[in-house]
């Protein structure tokens, strides 16, 4: 079904950040493209140096420059390409129109102002409020996400909370100027079990009220399954494959995905030990020619054309992009003809089941 | 708190007691006879028992009530410190005389440095990697390797003789201002290369957490994450740095004061080494031990206020 | 769903100890090699200079280079091709004595800083680790060492020492006289231990209660084991960074030192050069202060570099990519 | 993900704010604090003389003076018995308190004076009513018993020690006090009587020629016995004197102002003067009352730098010439410099009556005995290039130690074979030195007085000069009070000194041979000689005449003979003053010498003017 484009809050396209160390530059993010929409949650997965933090960074324009420059693409609010407002426009967007949360609550505060000073803070900033509208403000927000006893919290400082604590307050002071997006980078990785899943619940239920949209940055697949109703599987700066969730789950295209959720342990299913993708992430400075997957996925490790020419993004259904040869319904007549004539029939490998 | 404070004041005690003990061991070891000294150009024997006898110098070294280590100790806890043998004026005058125009000179070095050197470094800091920040590590380094001497002689120079800014020396016509300016000038150019290193260094090393990363992502401009927020959690270190040189301020500048004729306690600690004016380097050192200690603990006491993670138990 | 064994070889980057990535890192700048170099250039020329004083005294070489009392001109001449920084008083050759003078500074502020390091890495240590009485004791000693003014501290020291001749505890020991420079950088060694002591305490509490030293203590580790096979190596990048730090103002102490006419007396030293030049600087004479200076911001600069990239390379923060 | 600093300029606009920032503190820096335009002191043009000090101050007491800076600002407040009469040389004494010269019994040892009337000391609140008080001859007994009472410990005790009748005494009765407060200062001294108020008998214990000089010397001048009472320690900062000056400020360790004494006696400028003054224009005040200037301001300028640009910008009169702006001022030999001629600024040169030498400690084992080692290290050291280096050439080379300055200076002091620089000659010693020796000689010591670079300078010329000819000399520099402490207890085997003359009499360096006044003493040379010993004695007691002149040049001669040090050189000053000041004639011996000075107040401002063209 494809959803009307004035749904859709954020739309990137092609979107590129590099890296210049000493080493060379590091391609992070190449050609990255996706859509949010309004009121959904959109998950970004992958294991971790993939580059989905930096996709988060770039979308609110936090790239430390120097190392970093967003060489290309395009990010689009409400139809406003963020990539080209001036600085005071992208300083009225931040924390106003998109919001973000980090995975490190611990250090996120500012640990020698108070709990209420960093929110009323972002409070007076994008809303003409008198300071003391503003410590009531604050006060709601922190009965809003959870946090017991408000009125004395308000004034205590960081180091008098536990982690959970903490992100509640980071998502409190996320949500104060009714944000349309929130950027969640690993908000619960740090947490453990128990708060990880009423951090996630707060988060739905403030998408249910609020209808704001969040892109939820994660590596565990099952956060993904449960809270995400569109995905995107990022790997070595590339999406390899996008579309709903259920549809993904239950038939994923790209390799690099079923290898992921074959290693997920399963419950009923007796196995001595877990499946595993062999070899481990590529060094972003000397990224495999080809599919950056090529050396470690099971169809095309030895495939000349995968080695070779890299895949890009391609729409294979509905709302469900790949990018890898084999996936059905991405190989064009030309394309397959261009491979038997070049490599030979019989190097052809059997798309995985 | 106050606890703590009575707890720390008491802690001073040992310190002072070894301030105490070092000078009185160095100075008794460094040696030079001091009564000849006095005696000038043909003493008679007699006459220098008389000045040993004056100074006390005749008692028993440490043995003993009446012992020349415990006077030590009495006279520095009662303030008397007798008279520089130098010129028989009394101790507490010197002192009392030199500060104003030492303090007159080094406060104001002292405040100027830390305003333009935090100023500084918070620019540079966050202009990380561009040319401008490679450029001021260079002058930095340049100023830290130059030598004080230089700075002066080349200030008085150029600025005072040759183009007549300010004027070349202390005259009696002259309001404190106008003849402090240029030393104090010369003294803030000089410090500014170690002084903008380290508070770089501080910076640098701030920037890099989290709570950064999320100011700018609530939406603030870098003028208000630098000034404000990285600022308060740098001044843990700077305090550290800064409050302890308060109590040498007193001390003055020992070659500024030479040569801008400014009658500063700088030239004094040197002067009284090299006559052995051990009456002098005593109170010059108790008085210095004396402010440190009470620094000391301001500085525990601004870090507690600045940071609020730190209790003072 | 059938199981294809792989068989490319997957590179596996060996494990990295700290040294080696710090290292790695560190060289992979451009800044930090050149300074590099030039440090390894400023040592060579000492060990070059003692090696043909050794060579001189014993087999009579006669290299110009150290003959720094050679009257090659008349006296102030400005610098000219014959003689690059010129001549000084007495007619020698002011580059003569700038490289004579890196001998002694370098070897000044370099055992300054080695009786700095080996004082204050161990006291701190031990009052880091032991804490109680023994914090208590150094604690205050250092204290009260800080709280004398440092141009005092050393002013006495090095007239304390001047000419003293030490002899050391055990039988037999030769008693050296503690000649020109000898009394100078244990001077400046014997104060400046405090700064480090004190990182180097405060560093040591916080990894104190670390897991690995819970696990060595756990297995049965001495505590002189802990303290110097553990803990001292997760704190010595403090130490290279102050050395390297440190070492710049020990240069600055000689030539204060030689301003109140404590430093080196016949052989040459930047100190000493600074402060023969200040003198003449108004009558225009101006290249003996400029080559001094010269060469105390050329290896100024290069240390600082150098102890910069340092910092970055061992800050455990960067390790994390 | 790179985990360099999260914040860096990610926009444009902050890169510039931080741009003007930057150049906002770096302007505010360099311009703020200085911000006073160039000041050009609000002079008040009246009569002013001022003056810069190398050193400070120590005390302003007479009795406790023995340095140079502190006698020059004393002597304009305090007076003495005589005075060396300002323009004549050879000096000569004439009275000053003393309404004449003193009568003298015929075995020289009872002193008559008569002290002038009609004196008074300044104003000041220590007196009843504030009125300063008539001078009698009782202030000077006190002033001397003053410096006798060991309580007081002054350092010019030596000036009276065996010299007059029952001080001595006086001074062990002071031992036995415990304290100085009950000291009873009406004890009376044999040797000191006072038949009226004006006048003062002294009899001496042993005939002493040399005391008229003494009477002329600052630390004898009169003091109220009520100030000493009145202030007790805090004397130091309020001297009382009759002189033409009284203290108005003194800001210890920066500056201080004297001001005109308005009960100052009648004190006319001298009519006559040396040959050549007239036309100097020395005489052009003659017989106008004295002092011609209102008020003196003199600054403490321990730095060479700032004090030459001080007197160069026309702040200070008169100044030295530092060893580093030498050849700025002086070109060729003694001639001043094209520049310094267009501002106007006049040079003097006068005899100072100096010499520096080595002294050898003739009781060393190694020197003491070995006359022709001694003779080789004074024929090593090269005076002239020594001269020529650390004084620009401001000194007269030296063979014996009595300065030409003196009136018994013997000009062929130096045809005593043997001493003069000659290398050769100190080459063949040496050789002669080792056989007396027996064998190599030891590795010798040469203490120098000083740490600072010029010091260092010194000792490395002496060092090469030595190894040239062969003797292995180390240099051991050390600081005053220890040079001064190991002088005094024969510790030194050879070391720089000198001696400045107090009064100008020969009998002043021959007493600096004499056996008896061995270290502690003045004779650090710890040199005895039995034949000097005796002519000592006898010349010391006779008063002067052309046959004690001979038995000073004889004297001379042994003891150089002996070489008991390198004689090197007799210091000349080199003077400059700029043309508002007028009067100025170099003395040496006379410290109160301001009252004389006139200013040309017009003159010194359009230096200014004179100054910019020239810039």
């Amino acid at each position: 079904m494809t959803a009307a484009t004035n749904d859709i809050i954020l739309s990137v396209r092609g979107l590129a950040t590099h890296f210049r160390t000493h080493g060379g530059t590091v391609r992070a993010v190449q050609g990255v493209s996706f859509d949010i929409r309004r009121g959904r949650t959109f998950a970004l997965v992958g294991e971790s140096g993939c580059g989905k933090s930096v996709t988060a960074l770039s979308i609110m324009r936090l790239i430390p420059t120097p190392p970093g420059t967003i060489a290309a693409g395009r990010i689009e609010l409400h139809g406003r390409d963020l990539l080209k407002v001036n600085d005071a426009q992208m300083r009225s967007v931040r924390g106003n129109e998109i919001a973000m949360i980090f995975q490190e609550p611990m250090t996120s505060l500012n640990p020698v102002f108070t709990i209420g000073d960093q929110i009323v803070e972002a409070i007076m900033l994008h809303q003409k409020k008198s300071r003391r509208h503003a410590w009531v403000e604050a006060e709601k927000l922190l009965a809003r996400v959870g946090i017991p006893d408000p009125g004395q919290r308000v004034r205590e400082y960081p180091h008098q909370m536990s982690g959970g604590m903490r992100q509640r307050v980071m998502i409190a002071m996320a949500i104060s100027c009714k944000p349309s997006l929130l950027i969640a980078d690993e908000p619960t990785t740090a947490l453990d079990v128990t708060t990880q899943a009423q951090i996630l619940d707060l988060l739905d239920d403030l998408q249910q009220v609020e209808g704001m949209s969040i892109l939820l940055i994660t590596h565990d697949l099952g956060v993904v399954a449960e809270r995400a109703d569109d995905v995107a599987v990022m790997y070595a700066s590339k999406i390899a494959e996008t579309g709903a969730t259920e549809a993904l789950l239950a038939q994923p295209l790209h390799p690099y995905t079923q290898g992921l959720l074959r290693s997920l342990p399963r419950m009923g299913v007796a196995a001595d030990r877990l499946a595993v993708i062999p070899g481990s992430v590529p060094d972003p400075r000397e990224f495999p020619s080809g599919c950056k997957f090529h050396p470690r996925c099971p169809i095309g490790c030895d495939d000349p054309r995968c080695s070779s020419l890299e895949p890009e993004l391609r729409q294979v259904s509905e709302g469900r992009q790949v990018s890898c040869w084999y996936s059905p319904g991405f190989e064009t007549p030309e394309e397959s003809q261009d491979f038997d004539r070049r490599y030979g029939r019989d190097k052809r490998k059997s798309p995985s089941a | 708190m106050t606890v703590y404070i009575v707890r720390r004041l008491l802690y001073t005690i040992p310190i002072v007691f070894g301030v105490l003990l070092i000078t009185f061991l160095l100075f008794n070891v460094v040696g030079g006879d001091v009564a000849g000294l006095i005696a000038g150009k043909n003493a008679s024997p007699e006459l220098q028992a008389e000045i040993r006898h004056e100074y006390g110098l005749d008692k028993p070294l440490i043995w003993g009530w009446d012992s020349q280590f415990v006077d030590h100790f009495k006279n520095a806890i009662t303030f008397n410190f007798g008279k520089s043998w130098h010129d028989r004026e009394p101790i507490i005058d010197k002192i009392k005389r030199g500060a104003g125009p030492s303090l007159s000179l080094t406060v104001p070095m002292f405040i100027g440095e830390i305003l333009i050197a935090i100023s500084l470094a918070l620019i540079v800091a966050y202009l990380r990697g561009t040319w401008i920040d490679t450029v001021t590590v260079l002058l930095c380094v340049g100023g830290l390797s130059l030598p004080f001497l230089s700075f002066i002689l080349a200030g008085q120079y150029f600025l005072a003789y040759k183009l007549g800014w300010f004027p070349v020396f202390f005259w009696p016509n002259l309001s404190t201002p106008q003849y402090v300016a240029l030393p104090v000038l010369i003294g803030i150019v000089a410090g500014l290369g170690s002084g903008v290193r380290f508070y770089r260094t501080v910076m640098l090393d701030e920037m890099r957490n989290d709570y950064v990363r999320t100011a700018f992502a609530k939406g603030l401009a870098a003028r208000k994450v630098l000034f404000k927020h990285v600022l308060k959690n740098a001044m843990i270190p700077i305090i550290t740095q800064t409050v302890l040189t308060i109590p040498f301020l007193f001390l003055g500048s020992l070659l500024l004061e030479r040569f801008f004729g400014i009658p500063g306690l700088g030239y004094l600690m040197v002067e009284a080494i090299g006559s052995r004016d051990f009456q002098v380097i005593n109170a010059m050192t108790y008085i210095g031990a004396l402010l440190f200690v009470v620094f000391n603990l301001i500085t525990d006491i601004c870090y507690a206020l600045v940071d609020p993670r730190i209790s003072l138990e | 769903m059938s199981e294809t064994a792989v068989t490319t070889p997957v590179s596996v980057s060996k494990g990295r100890s700290l040294w080696s990535d710090a290292v790695k890192r560190l060289l992979a700048g451009r800044a930090a090699v050149i300074s590099a170099i030039v440090i390894l250039i400023y040592v060579l020329v000492t060990l070059f200079i003692y090696a043909a004083e050794f060579g001189s005294s014993r087999f009579g070489w006669g290299i110009p280079l150290t003959n720094y009392n050679e009257k090659v001109g008349s006296e102030y001449e400005p610098p000219s091709w014959k003689h690059p920084f010129g001549t000084d008083y007495k007619g020698r050759s002011v580059l003569r004595k700038t490289f004579y003078g890196a001998r002694t500074s370098i070897t000044v502020a370099f055992l300054a800083s080695l009786i700095s390091i080996a004082i204050g890495v161990p006291v701190g240590a031990m009052a880091g680790y032991f804490r109680g009485f023994v914090d208590e004791i150094v604690v205050w000693l250092y204290t009260t060492l800080s709280s004398i003014p440092y141009i005092l501290l050393i002013l006495a020291f090095a007239l304390v020492l001047k000419d003293r001749s030490i002899s050391l505890p055990w039988p037999g020991a030769p008693t050296f006289r503690l000649a020109g420079i000898a009394s100078v950088y244990l001077a400046m060694g014997l104060t400046s231990w405090v700064g480090l002591c004190r990182l180097i305490r405060g560093e040591t509490i916080k990894h104190r209660d670390r897991e690995y030293i819970l696990a060595a203590r756990s297995y049965g580790c001495g505590r002189a084991r802990i303290i110097f096979k553990h803990l001292l190596p997760n704190v010595f990048h403090l130490v290279i960074i102050n050395f390297s730090l440190q070492f710049v103002g020990f240069i600055q102490a000689e030539v204060i030192l030689s301003f109140l006419g404590l430093g080196e007396k016949d052989k040459p030293s930047w100190g000493a050069m600074i402060d023969d030049a200040r003198l003449t600087l108004t009558r225009g004479f101006w290249w003996e202060m400029a080559a001094a200076t010269l060469a105390i911001f050329v290896i100024s600069l290069a240390l600082n570099v150098f102890g910069d990239r340092l910092r970055d390379a061992l800050d455990p923060k960067l390790r994390t990519e | 993900m790179n985990g360099g600093p999260y914040c860096s300029g990610t926009g444009s606009s902050m890169r510039l704010f931080c741009r003007c920032l930057l150049l906002a503190v770096l302007l505010a820096g360099i311009i703020g604090p200085g911000g006073c335009k160039r000041t050009s002191p609000s002079r008040s043009e009246e009569n002013v003389l001022y003056g810069a000090m190398g050193a400070k101050i120590r005390a302003l007491d007479p009795g406790d003076i023995s340095d140079t800076v502190s006698s020059s600002v004393a002597a304009q407040i305090f007076e003495c018995l005589y005075e060396y009469h300002y323009l004549n040389r050879p000096y000569e004494l004439q009275p000053m308190l003393a309404e004449s010269m003193p009568e003298i019994s015929a075995d020289g040892l009872t002193y008559t004076i008569k002290i002038r009337k009609g004196v008074q000391f300044a104003d000041d609140e220590c007196f009843p009513e504030g009125r300063g008080r008539a001078l009698t001859a009782h202030d000077f007994i006190y002033a001397w018993k003053r410096i006798a009472n060991i309580k007081y410990v002054s350092g010019n005790w030596w000036i009276f020690e065996g010299r007059i009748v029952g001080l001595d005494d006086w001074r062990k009765y002071t031992d036995t006090c415990d304290s100085a407060a009950d000291v009873d200062y009406s004890r009376p001294v044999e040797g000191l009587q006072t038949p009226d108020d004006h006048t003062l008998v002294i009899r001496l214990s042993k005939p002493w020629p040399q005391m008229i000089y003494l009477l002329a010397h600052l630390p004898t001048a009169a003091v109220a016995k009520e100030a000493v009472d009145y202030y007790g320690d805090r004397i130091i900062n309020h001297p009382v004197g009759t002189g033409p000056f009284t203290l108005k400020t003194w800001n210890r360790g920066s500056y201080i102002e004297l001001v005109r004494n308005p009960n100052y006696r009648e004190d006319f400028y001298p009519s006559e003067g040396e040959p050549g003054d007239r036309a100097k224009g020395l005489l052009d005040d003659a017989g106008r009352r004295l002092p011609l200037v209102d008020r003196i301001v003199s600054v403490v300028v321990e730095e060479d730098p700032p004090r030459w640009f001080l007197f160069m910008s026309g702040k200070i009169d008169i100044s030295g010439i530092p060893k580093d702006n030498f050849s700025e001022a002086i070109s060729g030999r003694g001639v001043l410099d094209e520049r310094m001629k267009n501002l106007n600024i006049r040079l003097t040169t006068f005899r100072d009556p100096s010499t520096y030498w080595i002294a050898f400690n003739m009781e060393d084992p190694v020197l003491g005995k070995n006359k022709p080692l001694r003779q080789a290290l004074s024929c090593a050291v090269n005076r002239e290039k020594f001269i020529d280096m650390f004084t620009n050439g401001r000194g007269e080379l030296a063979s014996g130690f009595m300065p030409p300055i003196m009136k018994t200076y013997d000009p062929n002091i130096s045809k005593i074979p043997g001493t003069a620089y000659n290398q050769a000659r100190a080459r063949e010693l040496v050789a002669e030195a080792e056989k007396i020796h027996g064998g190599r000689l030891p590795r010798l010591v040469l203490a120098i007085p000083g740490t600072d670079t010029v010091a260092r300078q010194e000792g490395g010329m002496m060092k090469e000069w030595f190894q040239t000819v062969g003797l292995d000399v180390d240099i051991d520099y050390m600081d005053w009070p220890i040079y001064q402490s190991k002088m005094k207890t024969k510790s030194l085997q050879m070391f720089m000194s000198g001696w400045v003359a107090d009064y100008p009499d020969g009998e002043n360096f021959l007493q600096l041979f004499y056996s008896r006044n061995m270290s502690p003493g003045p004779n650090n040379f710890n040199y005895s000689n039995p034949e000097f010993d005796k002519l000592y004695e006898q010349l010391a007691i006779m008063s002067e005449s052309p046959e004690r002149d001979e038995l000073y040049r004889k004297a001379e001669r042994i003891a150089v003979e002996d070489c008991p040090a390198i004689f090197i050189m007799h210091g000349v000053a080199y003077v400059l003053q700029h043309d508002w000041v007028h009067n100025y004639k170099p003395g040496i011996f006379n410290y109160g010498t301001a009252k004389f000075r006139r200013i040309d107040a017009e003159k010194r401002t359009s230096y200014q003017q004179l100054l910019r063209t020239q810039k």
